[in-house]
């Protein structure tokens, strides 16, 4: 066990996979001579080479097409996408190539492919580079979208992503690389599509993954001074979305409160919910609430960008609403 | 090339032309839906490019596909049940018209998004390379293709990479209603070549003959390590652009010009002239073709259609 | 008041837009001398001329941002994406461009823009061109996302759009060209945002749009005759999405059926189910549905397709559950 | 060029440099957030190009863009409170270091998606051109702009329709860590208009005088209604790629070498070499932009915020 950052762990988990499958390589903007935009890759370039830490043109669609041609062909490539709000540019290739490709030739192509990126706000980077667009990814059969919240479940779902015959969206987000957390020695995959009880508690369910995490376990902590014990669930894995552990805890507490970074309106939150409703009528004591960002673009100004983002006092409020 | 393989050509280019004439009237009653792409007057292209490629060269291409799949030795079953939906067919009935595939005859479809397949293929050369594989992808698209950002970055990074990818493109004049010179701000495409230093070529594509030669030697460079390779192919068609195009873009003398050196036409009078074959023996294939093409209606007519099952099938590896 | 179908309406919008206002302008693949590829445009471009129907490039991105460029110099363009399947190539500049910019520079830019494009699947197109994506446009502020149902709210929608300041996806449907319905002679605007009952009835409440109503009404017909008077409200524009004629009919129904053609998960019936309970939680008697595609791509084989598809036989069996 | 222009054009260079020495001051100090682009080092290519421009022709350019704004008169004040996030900033502080703009300067901002404002500026021109505007639209971008989907796109449509476009590359050798020939298939970027037969030139850009006299050619030959431009300028950024950057992707000595052409010391060489001003007189200039910038500091510190009504304010028109 050791107690490492995000950053770590998914540098960790890269290094593991290539040294472990030759089939696996790196392409990106700034993966290799520079070692990553969040320093992820740093020392790679200089250990695996430049053919398997491959920087790129600017050209994420082009980027996206070759490593899920790569992947076609049987190599295994982790396509990194500088942040996700460059994603737009490669979409096409995102949800119209990679998600459909299986399908559409009825099984007889396989993308082992990882796209991973880097979501989220709060940095002051303006309107285009602060999104946290996740769900609208998870709105496509045929994508996988993960999203981490700890440095162990980053290694872990990395390390079975990688391994995966799927195409998959791999989510972490920018304000997260110095989280620290335990990870546990020697290979230990996660599977990707399973839900975790990130925080016991009887009082009320929070659901949430990624950033949502750190704003909710602040939040449970002050909560539990007022001797509140929330129960947060982390979905880890937004498609395919594992409900079961959410409906337990659901019919538990009765009350429910969904926290993501994103816009609230078509947002992750309003699955949840509608799912919760759906499964857990006879449960449900007050209505579930939604905590998630304002709908704004987000402004550069600091305070501004950290009002329309939601944060650990929205999570003890809305709790406070459905108690 | 020996006269065997001259009659295979020969046969591959009148089995096209039959299962497209065939399509047209299947879509006409019905039989067959969605977007259908005809090849017909563009046989030569891709049945000279083909034959110039070693099995383990890999080919993808836009939704124009039919002629390129029975090229690739998808048998013409396959084909025309996957047009009818079947389970049978190539892609089971999933595809249909524009995505046809089968990795194991190298065929790597049948793609609908213009321009998308090629940074698909630069990856597919990438991968390649990286594997140290000798093969070569062969990547066709159409001259309209040739105005969206992804060809752009896609040559870019096959030849940044030194990539085994020969870039094909198929002008036949027009993307949709639009003439190249309305969409393009070069007329040439293989002029396209020079933003990237690639090396190019452009052929003329109603002669079967120049197609292979010039798809020779261009596989072989692209092969020998020199990096990508634009190929441009001269070819019409003589269709609409898909079942349902009223062509108002286009004269039909322009089009009656055209088929004036209809490809199946020119490659049958090499043939004769040169005494690589009869005219008989010719007619022989062209019955013989229709025959084909028949059974492969009967086959698909009586073929099941995809069940509930396949349905939500595929949609994960895992 | 004449009868007229779908595409007549679309087409008058654009043509009375265009006489009245030299600003207005279209552009997009084979609008011009192919006359549109769904024949909208069928007979501008000799009215009109190449400069003011403008055919271009296959290039998404390029057209859509030539759009927002010509809007910024106070223009009004119309530019079309041919479906909305390919508004995934031109993504970046639909949901960070034109959604932004207004926003980024606190106002200094105005985007006069409409963007036509066509969405929905049943025609066999297979998995990459017959998507109903709507939800994922709908999740971005700064961008209007509209969605007809009727020839008369096409028009009248359409003529708002071109009038609008603001950035605006009009969404049509492929398979609803032909339908036909009662169009007001002379100018008839209807405001963008504002929800409408399509058709009133006191024992259900479906909430639905473009597609939807279509089988709704059906599934409407056939539920009258078992007595059941099935309220409809067509939302008509997804974002700013207005709810309240949908709590109003939900307070006087107690029960909701959401119908949508996009997949379910992440889709538009989960925000508008969230949305009801959020507002009328005392009002709920049953747990809302939501009716949507499954979640595969969408085949090529039509028994298949038709079957992924929501029918109005799925409409029906929700409403008789919720009642 | 009077020696009133001159100095008006070293004015600038110089106030860009002291605004972009304070903003790494203050950046280091917190007070400026987000992603932060430093102009230094490439001040004589916004400088030259600007100032043969028309105030009817527009500008946009990308990220690196606080240069770009002072050059089309924005006041230092509202670059520096734009900086810092103040309510008085140019884009009101909702839009930070990499989103300056003000319309009334036709100033198109400041847009950090790499490439995407390509196509906006071949928008614009389309625009001008629909309204018979005879407005020239000037866009700056980075070479590694030049590898992305958007570049050809916009290039494309802009010769296609002849719009009146000047496509100005600052070839500053990277685009962030990647050096041009490592992410480009040419090094010459200027090559690239010959895929779209597209006129073009290649200026050295460290001296502002020679980047003055390529734009007036340039801009005077796109404004004559012959259709599009690539006017590739040679260049060098003498910091980090933003703040922050490790700088493993080149050596000291490279950086020093450019150093040594740096184009305020080769535009003050040559004022005085050609008595246009003497040292003096540039000095009191130093002096005077030194004391600006102070101001604007000051200004900026004073100014509010934006309000919270301000968050929710301009996401629409209506
Ligand atoms: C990205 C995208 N935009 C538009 C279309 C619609 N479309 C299908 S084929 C076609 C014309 C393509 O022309 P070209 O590349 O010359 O190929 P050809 O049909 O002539 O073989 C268009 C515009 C599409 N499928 N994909
Ligand atoms: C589409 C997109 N991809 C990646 C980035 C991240 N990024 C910002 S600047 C930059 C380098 C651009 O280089 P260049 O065009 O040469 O401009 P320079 O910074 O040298 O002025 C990159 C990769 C981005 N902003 N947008
Ligand atoms: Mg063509
Ligand atoms: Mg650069």
């Amino acid at each position: 066990m050791s107690r490492i950052t995000m950053r770590e762990a998914i540098s960790q988990a890269l290094w593991e996979e290539m040294e472990r499958d030759p089939a696996v390589f790196i392409m990106g903007e700034e993966v290799g001579v520079w070692g990553g935009s969040y320093a992820v890759t740093k020392g790679f370039y200089d250990h695996f080479g430049g053919d398997r830490v491959r920087d790129t043109p600017i050209a994420e669609a082009g980027i996206v097409g070759a490593a899920i041609g790569a992947a076609l062909v049987g190599q295994r490539p982790v396509a990194e996408l500088m942040t996700i709000n460059f994603a737009f540019v490669a979409m096409d290739h995102i949800v119209n190539e990679a998600a459909k490709l299986h399908y559409m030739f009825a099984g007889q192509f396989k993308l082992p492919l990882v796209i991973r990126t880097v979501g989220g706000g709060g940095r002051q980077l303006g309107a285009t580079h602060s999104q946290t667009p996740d769900a609208i990814f998870a709105h496509f059969p045929g994508l996988k979208v993960v999203a981490p919240s700890t440095p162990e479940d980053a290694k872990g779902l990395l390390k079975s992503a990688i391994r995966s015959d799927d195409p998959i969206l791999f989510i972490e987000h920018a304000t997260m690389y110095q989280v620290r957390g335990d990870v546990a020695d020697g290979e230990n995959l996660i599977p990707i599509g399973k839900s975790k009880i990130q925080r016991p508690g009887k009082d009320v369910t929070i659901v949430t993954y990624s950033k949502g995490i750190e704003i909710s376990m602040k939040a449970a902590d002050e909560l539990a001074k007022d001797g509140v014990e929330a129960e947060i669930v982390d979905l880890r894995t937004l498609r395919p979305l594992d409900m079961e552990p959410v409906f337990e805890s659901f019919k538990k507490t009765n009350r429910a409160v969904v926290v993501e970074e994103g816009w609230k309106s078509f947002g992750v939150g309003s699955e949840i919910a509608s799912r919760i409703y759906e499964e857990c009528f006879d449960y449900v004591d007050a209505p579930i609430k939604r905590v998630a960002q304002d709908e704004v673009p987000l402004p550069y100004n600091r305070t501004l960008e950290q009002a329309a983002l939601p944060q650990a006092d929205d999570v003890i409020a809305a709790v406070k609403e459905v108690l | 090339m020996n006269k065997k393989e001259h009659l295979e050509l020969y046969h591959q280019m009148v089995l096209i032309r039959r299962v497209e004439e065939r399509g047209a009237e299947l879509y006409q009653q019905g039989k067959i839906g969605g977007f259908m792409h005809l090849y017909i007057g563009q046989e030569a292209v891709s049945t000279g490019l083909i034959a110039a490629r070693q099995s383990n060269d890999r080919v993808i291409t836009a939704y124009r596909d039919h002629g390129v799949a029975i090229n690739c030795g998808i048998p013409v079953n396959e084909v025309v049940a996957e047009l009818m939906g079947k389970a049978t067919g190539v892609s089971h009935g999933k595809g249909g018209s524009m995505h046809m595939a089968d990795p194991k005859k190298n065929f790597w479809g049948g793609h609908a998004i213009v321009g998308a397949h090629l940074p698909i293929a630069t990856g597919m050369a990438l991968g390649d390379k990286y594997g140290n594989q000798n093969n070569v992808t062969i990547c066709m698209f159409g001259d309209g293709a040739t105005n969206i950002g992804f060809f752009h970055e896609a040559l870019n990074m096959s030849k940044v990479w030194d990539l085994p990818v020969l870039w094909v493109c198929e002008n036949n004049k027009y993307g949709m209603g639009t003439a190249v010179n309305r969409a393009s701000a070069v007329s040439s495409i293989a002029m396209k070549a020079r933003g990237y230093d690639m090396p190019n070529e452009c052929v003329e594509g109603m002669d079967v003959m120049k197609v292979y030669e010039a798809a020779q030697k261009a596989i072989e460079t692209v092969r020998s390590g020199k990096g990508p390779f634009l190929l441009e192919i001269q070819t019409y068609r003589f269709r609409g652009h898909s079942m349902g195009d009223p062509e108002r873009y286009r004269k039909q003398e322009e089009v009656k010009k055209w088929e004036e050196s209809d490809p199946i036409g020119v490659y049958r009078n090499y043939l004769i002239e040169n005494k690589i074959a009869s005219a008989r023996t010719l007619d022989e294939l062209d019955e013989q073709s229709m025959d084909e093409v028949n059974k492969a209606v009967e086959f698909a007519e009586a073929s099941p259609e995809p069940t509930m099952e396949d349905l939500y099938k595929d949609v994960y590896v895992e």
